[in-house]
């Protein structure tokens, strides 16, 4: 399964694409957060968020999205 | 009956006479005592001798509007509400516009009162909207909300 | 510098152009992150089946000027606020008009949030404004603030 | 001393003018009241505050001003 990852704000500016397409199995939200901290190191002085196909979801969750966004610090207003 | 989510985004900066205009609709909702407003303004701040001069927004429209859905929702049920209208804006805010527009109405001032600020707080909070802010060389940051 | 006693008091209802162009007033003061505003508007209330159109306003101006600087000189003491602007109309105002806008602005939301209710509660409570409402028929009874 | 009194709202209804002359003389702000009430029997279901020259002041305060407001129950907003 092809899962589509976006990348949002500051996020973006690191990976330096707005989105990319994945084709790596991930049981957890948690295995996929570690693999983009490998690819993309500066992800690690980071917190982010998440979604999996419009939903935020826990680290702990199992991966079954097929659209995965990253969020960064959320500073709205 | 379910509500329709709405879209609370708009184009750039909030302009006054969109408030103006906002405010005038309510005239004829007779019920109304009372109006409550927050508007946010983007703040030329000084960081390390560099001035903000806008701040860039961008956000995760689907999950915002369905997170900021729920919590009007849920907004409405706690108080006693005659209106509630949110706004955010997405790209480019110079500093001393306005770029949120939270606005509730009531028959009396209470319910105002007592839902605005948790309304504020929860959509900073919850809603992922992400600022830039942009220095007047051009550099930027990211903006971290206290 | 003590601060000269402002007229809070204007004539007839406040119009939304007002309110706007009092928001974009502040457009050039950029320390500004937060405003809050509370606009009080004339209900059609029912009472024994007759409709509320208008609330004739009068006041002992003098002693409301007065006191409403005394209120405004401890609100700016108490909390941490850039701008405060106060209005109420004297004379006619047709339900569904603003009679009362209140307007503070700070660097952060939390104080404009704290003051703003206090504000309008304060003024409600403490100033010689005098409410009629006038029916639809044109007979009348006077206000009583909840 | 001859004080001015003025009536608002409602108590100006009451009184059918807004102000009027008393030569007589009252030791406090409630002797002035009660005369008031005698001559305005309305007066006596409503409660309502004397000022002094401006100043809003207590029912047991010594009555020194020349001028007098009766204002009744606020209700601006």
């Amino acid at each position: 399964m092809k899962i589509k990852v976006r990348y949002f704000g500051q996020i973006k500016e690191i990976t330096g694409k707005s989105d990319e397409y994945l084709v790596e199995q991930f049981e957890t939200v948690q295995s996929l957060k570690s693999f983009l901290k490998k690819r993309y190191p500066e992800l690690n002085a980071l917190n982010f968020k998440i979604a999996q196909d419009n939903k935020i979801d826990e680290d702990s969750s199992h991966l079954h999205g097929t659209l995965i966004d990253l969020l960064p610090p959320f500073s709205g207003g | 009956m379910k509500q329709k989510i709405k879209n609370i985004f708009v184009e750039g900066a909030i302009p006054p006479s969109k408030i103006a205009a906002s405010i005038a609709h309510h005239q004829e909702k007779t019920k109304i005592g009372a109006h409550n407003i927050f508007l946010g303004q983007v703040r030329a701040d000084q960081i390390e001798g560099k001035t903000v001069s806008a701040i860039e927004y961008s956000a995760q429209t689907e999950i915002a509007n369905q997170v900021c859905h729920e919590i009007r929702e849920a907004t409405f049920s706690k108080y006693d509400l005659s209106c509630m209208h949110i706004y955010h804006s997405l790209g480019k805010v110079k500093a001393g516009e306005i770029c949120f527009f939270v606005f509730v109405s009531s028959a009396h001032r209470k319910p105002v009162f007592d839902s605005l600020a948790e309304l504020v707080n929860d959509i900073k909070e919850k809603l992922p909207i992400f600022g830039k802010e942009v220095f007047e060389d051009q550099s930027h940051q990211w903006k971290v909300n206290q």
